[in-house]
């Protein structure tokens, strides 16, 4: 089965603006995943062609790409996921800058998800032994420590298009992580750090990162709880 | 050129080097080096949990732990090590709980834990002839605590201002006498070449699952540290011990834990069969891993595999008789695996899977408070350290246990890092030679202007072939040899091998050419290492040597690379507490 | 850095080209419609100050915002009050009730419920000449 | 480049108000619709109106109707102009549109709402 990959591709030391390269690949069947056509075209066809990528089953992150217009993981999106009658449309995640192909330059992403402070604050001495928490308490932290940084919530966000100040939905998710663990001490400073226009009041509830993320987060749901603490604070 | 100073390098951000980085002091300069963003290592996959006798679920002691991973080594794990392995384990999972770590719980509070392969306790402790039945000894967090535990770890260097330089590929250590005087690497943004001046160098480099067709590991686990530390003529050892996993997806290689089978599932052939109940009558299914490749291997051998549409082999494991609140409950991870990459519906229909290249047992060998050594002396090499999957302390032996590797990851990862801690406090810069990067400017040149006719690809492929249908699951003295010959075949070639990218910026071409290089260094080893020992221990299997021979063979292997060919030595086994005796579950 | 990477595209390029799911649509509308109802209030609020000049001006005005197509304009308006008030209960619901969990389904009723009331005003509008319209068929 | 910028508490009340003018305009909005038109003349008649506006009901439903209404409108609308990067001069002026008309049209439509 033949099918074509439409990809963007773009070369800083050569290319002024990016541009669309296809490639006609050959499938197994429908359960492909698109990291192994981008191999095929690579190793097959294309050595320059350039992306990211490492354990190629959706739990590193590292492959974050826009295919058909929307963000997904290579390794995680089938053929079957997407009309493979019609090419492919490959492209960087959108709204960061596009570093080489479909590399996108992510420090931006990462310096929003620091600015969260990402680590757990306890003020107290540690005791012997573990610090007690249920596992209700527990499992209200599962979902959100599910993320894995790949970027595709935080690219997909219309309010990041427009704002590149907009700290995100990954950075969010990861402030919710901390805020609403039982064991914490800085919700406060990260609340006051997210309490902004360019914070928490920026996300429309769009849900554009709930669709694009592929641990399937309600990452919308966790910023609402985010929300509604800042304005029990406020009152 | 770049040059850089720092007291300690570490290199790799996974488990073990970003929980080494943890414990360099203030007032010391301290880089970690990371061929990816350090929350994309592949510590991030594991699932199953971590090992320690806390007792936080029923009785339980540090020494049942430790017999059991004796056991499980089938003998050739070092016990002094594994003694400071199980001992250290709950001291070090309650550090990560009390560095924020969400660990899963019981109804008071604690942290959870659940029965895994091979983890036992006497039924009845005071009887030292007691049978052994499963205790809950791996702490877990859902089927995630790799990936928490990974992000736990980062967030903490986050936390104290770790230095990190992301997306940097080292391509050589820099020796300076006996010492280890820095590194050299690349920037993979721009392909420059940056030299790292360092008291101490710690390789935290992970696995080599890629030197396989079918493996559970990630892309970038191409085996690197093994390569840095075998050009430099440094041995590694008991590289023949690769645990193959029995049930990864097929062809994708992508693993399903052992906990499907722990919740009753079962693996048939394509007679329909229960294979199992032939090579293991009694715990059947729930045999240790490497029992349970060498049965899956056996039915596709004599034509009882099904045949998949790329002409590969698999059989089935099958979940579709569990309940679905089992299947979506306890198994939600790896069903969903099924789901999305085979498109198989669990609950209805059997999931096609095979072995597939899980776990490096051998490595970099080091002192148990990761030092590497360099011979059966164990001389330490100054200012070199080793941990994690990379490194062979050796804890595992010929056969990890599930819980384990997680376990190694944080007890020799922090002990290294206290033991660089110390060092660089009395130890000087050794001196940087001049010509310091001039073998990886030359080797990036040659490869970056090669006119060679041999693609990366293709000759990777080719490796990985050869390595899993003659040095995998099982071996013989004839696929070993012919394999000898193959990898010197397969170095010439990859002296004329091309690339089609000739630019400077994310060249990925050209970084995977140069990990070419490290599977070819790290498949040499593993060759000789099968090929030299003449027994059947743990997860190396001799078709024609079927019996342990701990006469002969209770020993570590040593494979150093003396003027371009492998040569062989052997360092004993530390035994204190328990003499070998039959593996038997 | 040696190189430069390329600057992303703005916003409305990368807002047309991206994949649209029904919550962006919601989002998109009502941000449209509450944009044109703004507007509208201040239209109404300058059209009523022809009460303070008494009935003449004020009557005369209406003949104008009673001819049938001004009746429908407001009838289509109310499409618009409609969408923004049910869409606005769900953000609420999304931001204060979990309704995050299940804003499509919401969604879904906020379509279903809005379709029924616009119909059901068009009715109470339209009344009279929608009586005639059955009288004159019989 | 990210940049950590503004202030504690510079988005929690005005969010919140803006969910509960939006609840009470639900009501609202769709209730003077229905009033206007059960009965064609009430709405339309200057004779009607009068009468209506004679009760201090309605009155008050009048002048809430414009004072939420207004600033619901014009809080949002602010909000989505806020979304967009812009010059703090263009920014500022904006922003001084807003209030100004907001003012300006409260003050109308009190007006009128009050010469009764």
């Amino acid at each position: 089965m033949k099918v074509t990959l439409r990809i963007q591709k773009y070369n800083p030391e050569k290319d002024s603006e990016p541009y669309y390269q296809e490639f006609v690949l050959e499938a197994g069947d429908e359960k492909e995943r698109i990291l192994d056509l981008l191999h095929q075209a690579k190793w097959k066809h294309d050595g320059t062609l350039t992306f990211r990528r490492s354990c190629a089953h959706g739990v590193c992150g590292s492959d974050g790409i826009r295919i058909n217009g929307r963000n997904r993981l290579a390794c995680s999106t089938l053929l079957r996921d997407v009309n493979y009658k019609k090419p492919i449309v490959i492209e960087p995640l959108p709204s960061l800058p596009i570093v080489k192909d479909l590399i996108v330059d992510m420090s931006d992403f990462y310096k929003k998800y620091e600015a969260v402070k990402p680590y757990l604050v306890n003020n107290s001495p540690p005791p012997e032994h573990e610090r007690l928490q249920s596992n209700e308490d527990a499992e209200k932290l599962f979902e959100s420590a599910k993320c894995i940084l790949c970027g595709c919530c935080t690219t997909s966000c219309p309010s990041s298009w427009s704002d590149e100040n907009y700290i995100g939905p990954a950075a969010l998710l990861k402030a919710y992580r901390f805020v609403f663990d039982t064991r914490d001490d800085a919700a406060d400073e990260r609340l006051d750090v997210i309490d902004t226009p360019d914070g928490a009041w920026r996300c429309h509830t769009i849900f554009n990162c709930v669709e694009a993320c592929p641990k399937e987060i309600n990452i919308t749901w966790h910023i609402s709880q985010l929300k509604k603490q800042l304005a029990q604070r406020e009152m | 050129m770049i040059t850089h100073q720092y007291d300690v390098l570490i290199v790799g951000a996974g488990g073990a080097g970003l929980r080494a980085a943890l414990e360099i002091p203030e007032g010391f300069s301290c880089a970690v080096l990371s061929k990816v963003f350090p929350t994309r290592s592949h510590t991030g996959a594991a699932q199953g949990g971590i090992g320690a006798a806390l007792g936080n679920e029923e009785e339980d002691s540090w020494e049942w732990h430790m017999f059991d991973t004796v056991k499980g080594s089938d003998y050739l794990g070092d016990q002094e090590a594994i003694e400071i392995m199980t001992k250290d384990a709950s001291r070090a999972i309650i550090e990560l709980e009390h560095m924020g770590m969400p660990f899963s719980r019981t109804p008071e509070g604690k942290i959870a834990q659940r029965r895994f392969g091979g983890h036992t306790r006497p039924e009845d402790p005071a009887d030292p002839d007691s049978k052994h039945i499963a205790v809950k000894r791996s702490c877990y967090s859902a089927d995630r605590t790799g990936h928490v535990m990974l992000h736990t770890l980062y967030e903490n260097c986050i936390k104290q201002k770790v230095h990190f330089f992301s997306e940097f590929y080292v391509t050589e250590l820099i020796m300076s006498g006996n010492a280890c005087a820095g590194i050299v690497a690349m920037d993979i943004a721009t392909s420059e070449v940056h030299v790292f001046h360092a008291k101490a160098v710690m390789l935290a480099t992970g696995g080599y699952g890629r030197v396989f067709r079918i493996t559970s590991n990630a892309h970038a686990g191409t085996g690197d540290g093994f390569s840095l530390v075998y050009n430099s003529g440094l041995p590694l050892q008991d590289m023949e011990f690769v645990q193959f996993h029995p049930t990864g997806l097929w062809k994708l290689g992508i693993l399903i834990s052992e906990a499907a089978r722990g919740e009753g599932g079962i693996l048939l052939n394509n007679k329909g069969e229960r294979f199992m109940e032939r090579y293991a009558p009694t715990v059947k299914d729930l045999a240790p891993r490497d029992m349970v490749s060498r049965a899956i291997i056996t039915e596709i051998r004599e034509g009882r595999g099904f045949k998949g549409s790329d002409g590969t082999y698999y059989v089935h494991l099958d979940v579709s008789h569990l309940s679905k609140e089992v299947i979506n409950d306890k198994l939600p991870e790896i069903t969903g695996f099924a789901r999305t990459y085979l498109g198989v519906e669990p609950t209805k229909e059997p999931i096609p899977i095979q072995p597939t290249a899980h776990y490096a047992m051998g490595g970099i060998p080091t002192t148990p408070n990761a030092e590497v050594t360099k011979d059966k002396k164990n001389t330490k090499v100054p200012g070199l350290y080793a941990a994690g999957e990379a490194a062979c302390v050796s804890v595992h032996g010929a056969n990890r246990l599930g819980t384990n590797s997680l376990l190694d990851l944080i007890v020799f990862g922090r002990r290294g890092g206290k033991a660089i801690a110390e060092f660089i406090k009395e130890a000087d810069f050794a001196p940087l030679p001049a010509d310091a990067a001039e073998r990886t400017l030359s080797r990036i040149d040659k490869i970056m202007n090669s006119k060679g006719t041999e693609k990366v690809g293709a000759l990777r492929t080719e490796l990985q072939d050869k390595m899993m249908d003659k040095v995998g699951v099982f071996r013989n003295e004839n696929d070993l040899k012919e394999m000898t010959s193959e990898i010197k075949s397969l170095y010439e070639r990859y002296q004329n091998v091309a690339i089609d990218d000739k630019g400077k910026i994310f060249n990925t071409d050209l970084i995977e050419a140069i990990e070419l290089g490290s599977l070819l260094d790290t498949a040499e080893p593993i060759i000789y290492g099968a090929l030299v020992r003449q027994e059947s221990r743990g997860a190396h299997s001799r078709e024609d040597f079927p019996n342990r021979d701990d006469k002969n063979w209770l020993k570590h292997t040593l494979v150093f690379k003396k003027d371009g060919t492998p040569k062989i030595d052997y360092k004993p086994v530390s035994i204190t507490r328990f003499q070998p005796k039959e593996r038997k579950y | 850095m040696a190189y430069q990477p390329k600057p992303p595209e703005g916003w409305l390029k990368t807002n047309l080209k991206y994949y649209k799911h029904s919550g962006s649509w919601a989002w998109i509308l009502h941000r449209i419609t509450g944009l044109g109802l703004t507007a509208y209030i201040f239209v109404h609020i300058y059209a009523l100050t022809s009460l303070t000049q008494g009935p003449q001006a004020f009557d005369n005005e209406m003949k104008l915002f009673t001819t049938p197509v001004f009746k429908v304009l407001e009838w289509l308006l109310f499409s618009l009050v409609l969408y923004h008030a049910f869409n606005g209960v769900r953000i609420v619901l999304v931001d204060w009730a979990s309704g995050a969990r299940n804003h499509k389904k919401i969604l879904t009723v906020v379509y279903g419920l809005g379709v029924v009331l616009f119909i059901g005003m068009g009715v109470l509008m339209f009344r009279e000449p929608l009586a005639n319209m059955f009288a004159s068929i019989r | 480049m990210y940049k950590h910028t503004g202030s504690r508490g510079s988005g929690a009340p005005s969010w919140v108000l803006q969910r509960i003018t939006g609840l009470l305009l639900v009501v609202v909005v769709i209730g003077h619709y229905f009033v206007m038109h059960a009965n064609p003349a009430s709405g339309h008649t200057y004779a009607a109106v009068l009468e209506r506006m004679h009760q201090p009901f309605w009155k008050m439903f009048d002048l809430t109707f414009i004072t939420v209404g207004l600033w619901h409108g014009l809080n949002g609308t602010w909000g989505i102009f806020r979304d967009y990067k812009m010059k703090p001069a263009v920014s500022l002026t904006i922003y001084g549109i807003i209030i100004l008309s907001g003012i300006a049209f409260w003050v109308l439509g009190v007006n009128t709402i009050l010469s009764f």
